[in-house]
C-alpha cells in the first residue's frame, strides 16, 4: 500500500517506454527534429507519468525504527505535494516515491540505490548511517543522480568536487562549531562563567568528528576542554568512573556527544556521582536529550539538560500541521529524522519546479538554486546550497529538558521557553 | 621436507649399534615414569620391548620416537644423539613409527595415505604414487588402494599404520603394539609380514602386549616393570629369569601358552 | 588439432577445467545481469573468493578462523591508506596488503601453534585478533581513525586506479579476476605436495609428523596465503565501496560474512564456498525482497523490520541441522558415497569370475 | 624398592588420554620449567606493559587529589565484574559440560531482559521480583534449544555448534525487533535514591564509599550475582544433581555406562546456563536501556571472562568477571585514549597464551 509495488512500477516503464516510442516514432517520421534549441522547453501542458524519486533507508536492522519513520515521512510528503497539485511547472504531473531497505550495510546500500536508478528515479534521499551515504554519494556523483541527504552528519559525505550530493542538515563541523558557540553564548546571557569543559563522547566516526570542530572552535573562544572521554556506546553498560573523571578534572560544564542507551547512562551516573563543580549539563548532537521519552526514561535524572542538535522548528505552524497529521496517520510522533525526510522531498519538489524538466542534470541545478523560505527544520536562514551542496544556513538548535518537556530554548527566534542556566537535577 | 634416502647417509659407527638409549628417565610432574633405562639395538634385529600395564613402555616409546623428551638420559641413533629431535625430523633420519590409537589420514584414500609418506623420498609424483603401490601391494591392501582410509576395518588399519611407516623406507621402524585388537587369525599374517620386512633389512623395535608373537619374533626383548628395567636377553633368558616370571610373566605367559 | 586440444585438455585436473568454464560463463554475466542484478553478481563473486580463501584455513588446514576480518581490514586498510592518504595505485595497494595478510597470518599462526591453541581456543584467539586490529584501528590516526577513509573520485576511467564507471561491467571483471586467481591458486595449492601435507596436518598431526612432515611449516603456509588472498579481497572491496572504516573493515559482521559462504556451502571442498556464497546472497535479495512486497495475505509483515534477519538465522539454522557439511559438501559426500558402493558393486562382481567387465 | 607414586606415573603415561597432555612436541623443556618461565613472562609483560604506559600524568592521577577516580573505578569494575561473572556463568556451564561455544548468550540475556521489561510495563512488577520469572522463562527456552536443536549435532564439530548459535543468535534478536521494535526502553526503580535500613544501619543511596559511589540498582545486581553463583555452586557441588551433571562434564560416555541420561542432562545444562542469564537479564534491566541488541554486547566480555576464569569453571567466571571488570575500568584511565576495551583484549590473549586453561583451570 504504503510504496509502490515494483511490478506497477516495471509495468508503468513500460508503458512510457511504449509511449515514448509512439511518439518518438511519430515525430521522427513526420518531421525530423530541428537544431537543438538552447532555450529551455517549454511546459508540457499535460501532466507526464508520474517522477519516481528513491528513498533509501535502513528498513531492517538496529536503527530501522527512524528508517521507518523517515521512509513513512517521504511517502507523506510525496502524497501532500500530489494533493496539492502535482509540479506546476510539469503541468501537474505527480511525484511517486520508490522505498529501498540499506539494512544499514553500504554494499546493500549501494546495490539497492543502483537498483533504484535503474528503475528510473530522478533523485534519491536518505541514508542515515554515514557509511550508507558516502558510499551512496560516490555512486550519485558518478552516476550523475542528484542525492539529497536527509539525516547523515559525517563531513566526509560531500567533498570540494561535490556536484550532486546536497544536505539540508548540519553536518558534523557545524553541529560540533555552533554547540560550543551556543554554550559560550547562552553562558554570557545567563551571567554564569563556563571556562573549562569536559567532553564525553561517542568513540566512532560521529562522536570524534564532532569532538575534533568542537575542540577547534573551544580554542578560539577561549575554552578549554579539560578532560575527553571516549566510550564505545554499543557495549558501554556503566559510565560512573568516566563521570568521576568529569568530576575530578573540575570542569564547570560537561559536554556530551552519543546515543541514546549512553545518554540515559550519563543522566543516571550524573545523578549518582552528582558532580559539584558542574554548573550545566550540554549535549551536542547528543541522541539522547532532545528525545521525547528521555526525561520519563531516567526518572527526572536528565532536568535541565540541554543539547544542541538539529531539530525541527517546533515553532513552525506548518511543522505543527505535519506533525499533527503524520501523527494521525501512523500513530506515533513524528521526530526530527522524519521531518528531515519530508524536507528533502520538498527540496526535491522544488527542485523538479524550477527545472521544469525530468531530467536528472536539470534537476541537479534546480536544486542548487533552490531557495526554500519556510524551512520545517531550524536553521539560520533559507534553505540555499552552496557550491558543494551544503546547506548554507544550517544551523543546530539549543533544546533544554525543563519540567521533564523538551523545549526549543535558543536561539530566541525558536524559543519555545526560557532557558535555565547553571542549574543540573542533583543540586537543588 | 624429508631429506635424501636413508640408504644415502654415511654408515656412521657401522659396527657399533643401531640405536642406543643410555640411562633414559622421565619424570611427569612429581612421578617417576621411567628410571635410568639403558639398552641398545643392534642393525637388522628385532628388539622386544614388553611388561605390565603401566610399566612406562609406551613412555620409552614416545621418548625414542621423539614425541617428547626425556628428562635426563640420552638417545643416540647411529652413534649420533637424536635426544629430543621433534619427530618430524625423525622421519628423515630413517625413522618410521606406528601408533598404538591408529591414526589415519581419514579424509584420504590409502594410496594417498602411503603416498604422503613416500613423497619424502622423490621429488616426482609418479614415482612417489608407484612406491606407494610398491608398499600397499607388500602389506596386501591392494584391494583398499583408492578406497577412504576412514572406511579401513582394524586390521586394514593396522595395515595401513605400517604401511605408512614403511613408506618412508625406514632403516628403524618403531612398532607400537600393531597386533592388539587384533583377533589371532589376525595376527598370523601380520606377523608373516613383520618377518617379510625384517629380511629386508629393517631394525624393528617393538612394543607389544601380545607374548607369542614377540616370543615368536624378537631377537632380543626388554623387560620393563614400575619404570625400570627388569631384565634383557634373548627371548629364551627372559622367559626362564624367575624376576621377569614373578613380576610379569607368570599368569600371561601361561595364558598366552594354554 | 582438435584431438590435441583434447588431449592437452584431459591433461588439465577437473576442478581447473571447471574454473576454465566457469571464466568463461562469467563473461558474458554483464550480457544478462545489468544494474542492481551485477550488483548482486559482483557480491556473490567477490563472497565466493573471500570465502574460498577462508576455506584454506578453516577447510583444508582444520583453523576455523572467526576473525578473518583481520586479514581482510589489513588489505583494505594498505590500500585505502596508499591510495587515500598517499595516492599511490591500489594496484600497489592490493600487494602490500597481501604481503600484509600474509604476515599478519605467519604471526596468528606461529603464536596459535606455539602456544598449541587448537579447538575453542583457536576460534576465539583468531576473532580476538581481529577485536583488537578493530580497536586499534578506530584510534589510528594515520588511517584517520573511527571517521575511515574514501576513494578519490577519477573523472576518467582506470584499470590501474581500479575506477569505473558506475555500473561498468568492469568491476564485475574485476571480482572475477579475483575469484578466478584465488580458485586456481587453491587450486595449485591443495592439488600440490605441500596441500596435501596441510590436509594430513589437519587429519592427524602427530600422524603426519612422524611421516616427517613439519606441521608447523604445513600451518603457515596455508596460513599464510589464506591471509594474503583474504587481503587481496579487502583492496577490492574498498575500490568497490569507495569507503572504509573501522566496523567496515575489522567488525566481527565482516568475519561472519567471510565464512558463512563456506560453512553453508561446504567446508573443505573445493566448489562450497561458491556455491554457498550465490545461495547466501540471493535467498538475502529473496527475503529482502519478499519483505518489501509479502503476497496479500501477509501484508501485515510489510517492512516490519527484523522479519528477514529472523529468516536468515532460521535458515542458518536449519542448513546446519539438515546438511551439516553444508549444502555443496552433502551433495558431494552423497554422491562419493554412492559411487563408492558402485565400485564395491563391481569389485565384488568381478571377483565373481565377469572379469570381462573390468577389461573394458 | 619399587613404590607405588612410580606405579601411578607410568600408568598416567602409558594412558593415551593423559599422554595428550603431556605432549609437547618439539618442545624440550618439562612442563615445570615452562611453567615457571610462562609465569616470569607474564610478569614481565604486565610489569613492562604497566611501567611504559604510567607516564607522569598518569602517575599524578593516581596518587593526586583525582584518587577518587581510582576508586571509583575499582568500586564500578567490582560492581559490574560482578555482573560480568554473572552472565558468563552461564556460558562457561554450558562450555564445560557440552563443550559448546554459544554465541547465543547474549541474545538470551535480551530475552530475558524483554521478559521482564514487559512484566514491569504491562503488570507493575517491581523489577526484581521478576528475576523468578525470567530464571524459569530462560531456563525453558535454553531446554528447547538444546533439546530441539542442539542434542542432534552433539557430535558435530565445535564449529558447527557454534554457527547455530550465531543463528539462533540473530533469529532471537530479530524476533525481539519485530514484536519490540528498536525503540530503547527502560524500567524505572522507584526507591533507587531512597534509604535502607539493614540490621538497624542505615544506606542512604547511592551509598557513598571513600568518595566514590555505589548506586542502589548496580549493589543489588552484584549482590545477586553472588547469591546466585553461590547457588549454583552449591547446586554443581552439593546435590545429587550437580553429581550426574560433573559426571557427564568428565566423561559422558561413562556416565552413560552408569545409568545417567547423557541427553536429558546436557538439556539440563543449557537450560541451566540460559537461567543464569535470565537471572542477570532482570538484574541489570534497572540501570541499563534496553535494545535488542543489548545483551550481545554482553558477549564479547563473556568469552573474556570464560577464558580467563578457565573454561568450564563457574568460580573462576566469577573471578574472572571481577578481574575483567577491574581491568576494564581501571585500564580505561591508564590507557587514556584508547578504547577500554583493548586492555581487556591485552589481558585476553595474554591468558589464551600463557595460561589457557584460565586462571583457575586445570588440564583436561
Amino acid at each position: 500500500m504504503r510504496r509502490t509495488k515494483r511490478s506497477t512500477a516495471i509495468a508503468s516503464a513500460f508503458v512510457a517506454l511504449a509511449m515514448i516510442a509512439a511518439a518518438c516514432g511519430g515525430d521522427d517520421e513526420a518531421a525530423p527534429a530541428p537544431e537543438p534549441t538552447p532555450a529551455p522547453a517549454p511546459a508540457p501542458e499535460e501532466p507526464g507519468d508520474p517522477i519516481a524519486i528513491g528513498a533509501l533507508h535502513p528498513l531492517t536492522g538496529g536503527l530501522a525504527q527512524d528508517g521507518i519513520a523517515m521512509d513513512e515521512a517521504a511517502q507523506m510528503a510525496v502524497d501532500d505535494i500530489n494533493a496539492a497539485g502535482g509540479i506546476k511547472s510539469l503541468a501537474g504531473t505527480e511525484l511517486t516515491l520508490i522505498s529501498a531497505d540499506s539494512q544499514g550495510s553500504p554494499d546493500v546500500g549501494a546495490t539497492e540505490a543502483q537498483r533504484m536508478i535503474d528503475e528510473g528515479v530522478v533523485a534519491i534521499i536518505g541514508a542515515y548511517q554515514s557509511a550508507v551515504s558516502i558510499n551512496v554519494a560516490a555512486l550519485a556523483e558518478r552516476s550523475g543522480v542528484p542525492f539529497v541527504i536527509d539525516v547523515t552528519v559525517a563531513d566526509a559525505v560531500i567533498t570540494d568536487e561535490s556536484r550532486y550530493t546536497f544536505r539540508i542538515q548540519p553536518n558534523a563541523t557545524d553541529n560540533g562549531v555552533f554547540g560550543v558557540q551556543a554554550l559560550v553564548e547562552m553562558a554570557e546571557l545567563a551571567g554564569v562563567e563556563i571556562s573549562t569543559v569536559a567532553h564525553l563522547y561517542d568513540q566512532s566516526g560521529f562522536g570524534t568528528s564532532i569532538h575534533d570542530a568542537l575542540a577547534a572552535e573551544a580554542e578560539v573562544l577561549g575554552i578549554e576542554i579539560v578532560e575527553k572521554i571516549t566510550y564505545n556506546p554499543f557495549d558501554v553498560s556503566d559510565l560512573t568512573t568516566e563521570l568521576a573523571r568529569v568530576e575530578a578534572s573540575g570542569a564547570d560544564a560537561l559536554i556530551n556527544t552519543g546515543y541514546y542507551g549512553d545518554g540515559v547512562l550519563v543522566a543516571r551516573g550524573l545523578n549518582e556521582v552528582r558532580p559539584d563543580n558542574l554548573k550545566v549539563v550540554f549535549g551536542v548532537a547528543s541522541g539522547a536529550f532532545d528525545v521525547d521519552e528521555f526525561p520519563s526514561d531516567v526518572d527526572g535524572a536528565g532536568e535541565y539538560f540541554f543539547n544542541s542538535n538539529y531539530h525541527y522548528d517546533a515553532t513552525s505552524a506548518r511543522v505543527q500541521d505535519i506533525r499533527a497529521r503524520y501523527e494521525e496517520r501512523f500513530g506515533k510522533p513524528m521526530r526530527t529524522a522524519g521531518v528531515l525526510a519530508y524536507q528533502a522531498i520538498e527540496v526535491i519538489a522544488q527542485g523538479l519546479e524550477s527545472a521544469g524538466s525530468a531530467d536528472r542534470d536539470a534537476l541537479r541545478d534546480g536544486i542548487s538554486g533552490v531557495v526554500i523560505d519556510d524551512p520545517l527544520v531550524a536553521t539560520s536562514g533559507p534553505i540555499q546550497f552552496d557550491e558543494s551542496g551544503e546547506n548554507i544556513n544550517a544551523r543546530p538548535i539549543v533544546m533544554q529538558v525543563l519540567d521533564g518537556n523538551i523545549r526549543q530554548v535558543y536561539p530566541v527566534n525558536f524559543k519555545e521557553a526560557d532557558f535555565v542556566f547553571g542549574q543540573v537535577p542533583w543540586r537543588d | 621436507m624429508t631429506e635424501a634416502s636413508p640408504g644415502s647417509e654415511p654408515q656412521a659407527a657401522s659396527n657399533g649399534p643401531l640405536l642406543e638409549i643410555t640411562n633414559v628417565s622421565k619424570r611427569f610432574g612429581g612421578l617417576l615414569a621411567l628410571s635410568d633405562v639403558s639398552f641398545s639395538v643392534q642393525q637388522g634385529t628385532i628388539h622386544g620391548l614388553i611388561g605390565p600395564n603401566g610399566a612406562g613402555k609406551t613412555t620409552l616409546f614416545n621418548v625414542v620416537a621423539g614425541t617428547f623428551a626425556p628428562t635426563t638420559g640420552k638417545v643416540a641413533y647411529r652413534g649420533a644423539d637424536i635426544t629430543g629431535t621433534p619427530s618430524h625430523r625423525m622421519a628423515s633420519l630413517g625413522i618410521g613409527r606406528t601408533f598404538q590409537i591408529m591414526k589415519p589420514f581419514g579424509s584420504m584414500t590409502v594410496h594417498e595415505n602411503v603416498r604422503i609418506a613416500t613423497y619424502g623420498r622423490t621429488d616426482s609424483t609418479e614415482e612417489a604414487s608407484t612406491e606407494a603401490d610398491a608398499v600397499i601391494a607388500m602389506v596386501g591392501l591392494e584391494r583398499w588402494r583408492d578406497r577412504s582410509a576412514g572406511e579401513l576395518p582394524t586390521a586394514g588399519r593396522k595395515r595401513l599404520e605400517l604401511a605408512r611407516a614403511l613408506g618412508l623406507a625406514p632403516n628403524l621402524l618403531l612398532l607400537d603394539e600393531v597386533l592388539a585388537g587384533l583377533v589371532p587369525a589376525e595376527r598370523k599374517p601380520l606377523i608373516d609380514l613383520l618377518k617379510e620386512i625384517r629380511s629386508t633389512g629393517v631394525t624393528m623395535l617393538l612394543v607389544e602386549h601380545v607374548m607369542q608373537a614377540v616370543m615368536a619374533l624378537s631377537d632380543e626383548i626388554v623387560v620393563l616393570h614400575h619404570g625400570q628395567m627388569l631384565a634383557s636377553g634373548s627371548p629364551r633368558d627372559v622367559i626362564d629369569d624367575p624376576r621377569v616370571i614373578e613380576a610379569y610373566l607368570g599368569e600371561e605367559h601361561r595364558h598366552a601358552e594354554g | 588439432m582438435q584431438e590435441t586440444l583434447q588431449r592437452r585438455l584431459s591433461g588439465i585436473d577437473v576442478n581447473s577445467r571447471a574454473i576454465i568454464l566457469i571464466g568463461l560463463a562469467a563473461l558474458f554475466v554483464p550480457q544478462f545481469a545489468a544494474g542492481s542484478n551485477l550488483d548482486v553478481a559482483t557480491r556473490i563473486v567477490l563472497f565466493a573468493a573471500l570465502s574460498s580463501a577462508w576455506n584454506i584455513m578453516a577447510g583444508y588446514a582444520g583453523l576455523f578462523s572467526f576473525g578473518h576480518a583481520a586479514f581482510f581490514g589489513i588489505g583494505a586498510y594498505a590500500t585505502a591508506y596508499l591510495l587515500a592518504v598517499q595516492g599511490i595505485s591500489p594496484v600497489v595497494g592490493l600487494v602490500v596488503g597481501a604481503i600484509g595478510g600474509a604476515l599478519f597470518g605467519l604471526l596468528l599462526g606461529y603464536l596459535t601453534f606455539r602456544y598449541k591453541l587448537r579447538g575453542a581456543y583457536f576460534v576465539l584467539t583468531t576473532f580476538a585478533f581481529a577485536e583488537m586490529l578493530y580497536l586499534i584501528a578506530m584510534k589510528f590516526s594515520p588511517i584517520n581513525g573511527a571517521v575511515g577513509l574514501r576513494v578519490p573520485i577519477r573523472r576518467e576511467e582506470s584499470w590501474w586506479w581500479m575506477q569505473f564507471a558506475p555500473n561498468s561491467p568492469n568491476y564485475f571483471y574485476l571480482m572475477l579476476i579475483y575469484l578466478l586467481i584465488t580458485l586456481v591458486a587453491i587450486n595449485m595449492l591443495m592439488r600440490s605436495r605441500t596441500g596435501q601435507y596441510i590436509v594430513a596436518v589437519r587429519d592427524d598431526e602427530d600422524a603426519a609428523s612422524a611421516l616427517g612432515i613439519n606441521p608447523l611449516r604445513s600451518r603457515l603456509i596455508a596460513v599464510a596465503w589464506s591471509g594474503a588472498l583474504t587481503a587481496a579481497g579487502g583492496t577490492f572491496y574498498f575500490q568497490y565501496l569507495f569507503f572504509i572504516e573501522p566496523p567496515l573493515a575489522f567488525g566481527p559482521n565482516i568475519s561472519v560474512e567471510i565464512l558463512l559462504p563456506g560453512v553453508i556451502g561446504g567446508m573443505g571442498t573445493f566448489w562450497g564456498p561458491l556455491v554457498g556464497s550465490g545461495l547466501l546472497i540471493i535467498l538475502g535479495e529473496l527475503t529482502t525482497s519478499f519483505v518489501r512486497q509479502p503476497p496479500e495475505f501477509l501484508s501485515f509483515l510489510q517492512g516490519r523490520s527484523g522479519l528477514d534477519l529472523a529468516l536468515y538465522g532460521a535458515l542458518l539454522i536449519g542448513i546446519i541441522m539438515f546438511l551439516p557439511r553444508g549444502v555443496y559438501g552433502t551433495l558431494a559426500h552423497r554422491w562419493e558415497v554412492r559411487r563408492e558402493r558402485q565400485v564395491h558393486r563391481a569389485e565384488a562382481s568381478s571377483r565373481d569370475g565377469m572379469k570381462e567387465q573390468r577389461d573394458d | 624398592m619399587d613404590n607405588s607414586p612410580n606405579v601411578a606415573a607410568a600408568g598416567a603415561a602409558d594412558d593415551p588420554e593423559t599422554v595428550e597432555i603431556t605432549d609437547s612436541g618439539a618442545s624440550l623443556m618439562t612442563d615445570a620449567e615452562r611453567r615457571e618461565r610462562q609465569i616470569r613472562r607474564v610478569v614481565g609483560v604486565i610489569v613492562a606493559v604497566t611501567v611504559l604506559s604510567l607516564n607522569f600524568e598518569q602517575i599524578q592521577l593516581l596518587t593526586g587529589p583525582n584518587r577518587s577516580v581510582l576508586i571509583q573505578a575499582t568500586v564500578t569494575g567490582i560492581l559490574i565484574g560482578g555482573v560480568y561473572g554473572l552472565v558468563s556463568m552461564g556460558l562457561t556451564l554450558i562450555y564445560g559440560v557440552l563443550h559448546i561455544i554459544n554465541f547465543a548468550q547474549g541474545a538470551l540475556m535480551t530475552v530475558g531482559m524483554y521478559s521482564a521489561f514487559s512484566l514491569v510495563s504491562r503488570f507493575g512488577f517491581d523489577p526484581y521480583a521478576t528475576v523468578v520469572f525470567t530464571v524459569a522463562f530462560l531456563f525453558v527456552i535454553g531446554a528447547i534449544v538444546q533439546g530441539l536443536l542442539l542434542n542432534r549435532i552433539m557430535k558435530e564439530s565445535l564449529e558447527k555448534q557454534l554457527l547455530l548459535t550465531l543463528g539462533l543468535s540473530v533469529f532471537l534478536e530479530n524476533v525481539l525487533l519485530l514484536l519490540f521494535s528498536p525503540t530503547p526502553r527502560a524500567v524505572q526503580l522507584p526507591y533507587a535514591r531512597g534509604s535502607t535500613s539493614v540490621f538497624g544501619i542505615t544506606v542512604e543511596w547511592p551509598f557513598q564509599v571513600f568518595g566514590a559511589v555505589a548506586s542502589l540498582p548496580r549493589t543489588i545486581a552484584f549482590f545477586g550475582a553472588m547469591a546466585l553463583a553461590g547457588l549454583l555452586f552449591l547446586l554443581l557441588q552439593r546435590t545429587s544433581l550437580g553429581v550426574r551433571i560433573r559426571s557427564v562434564a568428565d566423561n559422558p560416555r561413562g556416565a552413560a555406562l552408569v545409568g545417567i541420561d547423557v541427553q536429558r542432562t546436557y538439556i539440563l545444562v543449557f537450560g541451566l546456563g540460559a537461567a543464569c542469564v535470565g537471572a542477570a537479564g532482570a538484574l541489570v534491566l534497572p540501570f541499563l536501556s534496553l535494545e535488542p541488541t543489548t545483551g550481545e554486547s554482553f558477549n564479547v566480555i563473556a568469552f573474556v571472562v570464560v577464558v580467563l576464569g578457565g573454561m568450564g569453571n563457574v568460580v573462576g567466571a566469577i573471578l574472572g568477571g571481577l578481574i575483567i571488570g577491574l581491568t576494564q575500568q581501571i585500564g580505561g584511565i591508564i590507557f587514556t585514549g584508547q578504547s577500554n576495551l583493548l586492555g581487556v583484549f591485552v589481558v585476553f590473549v595474554l591468558v589464551l597464551f600463557l595460561r589457557p586453561n584460565g586462571l583457575l583451570g586445570r588440564a583436561h
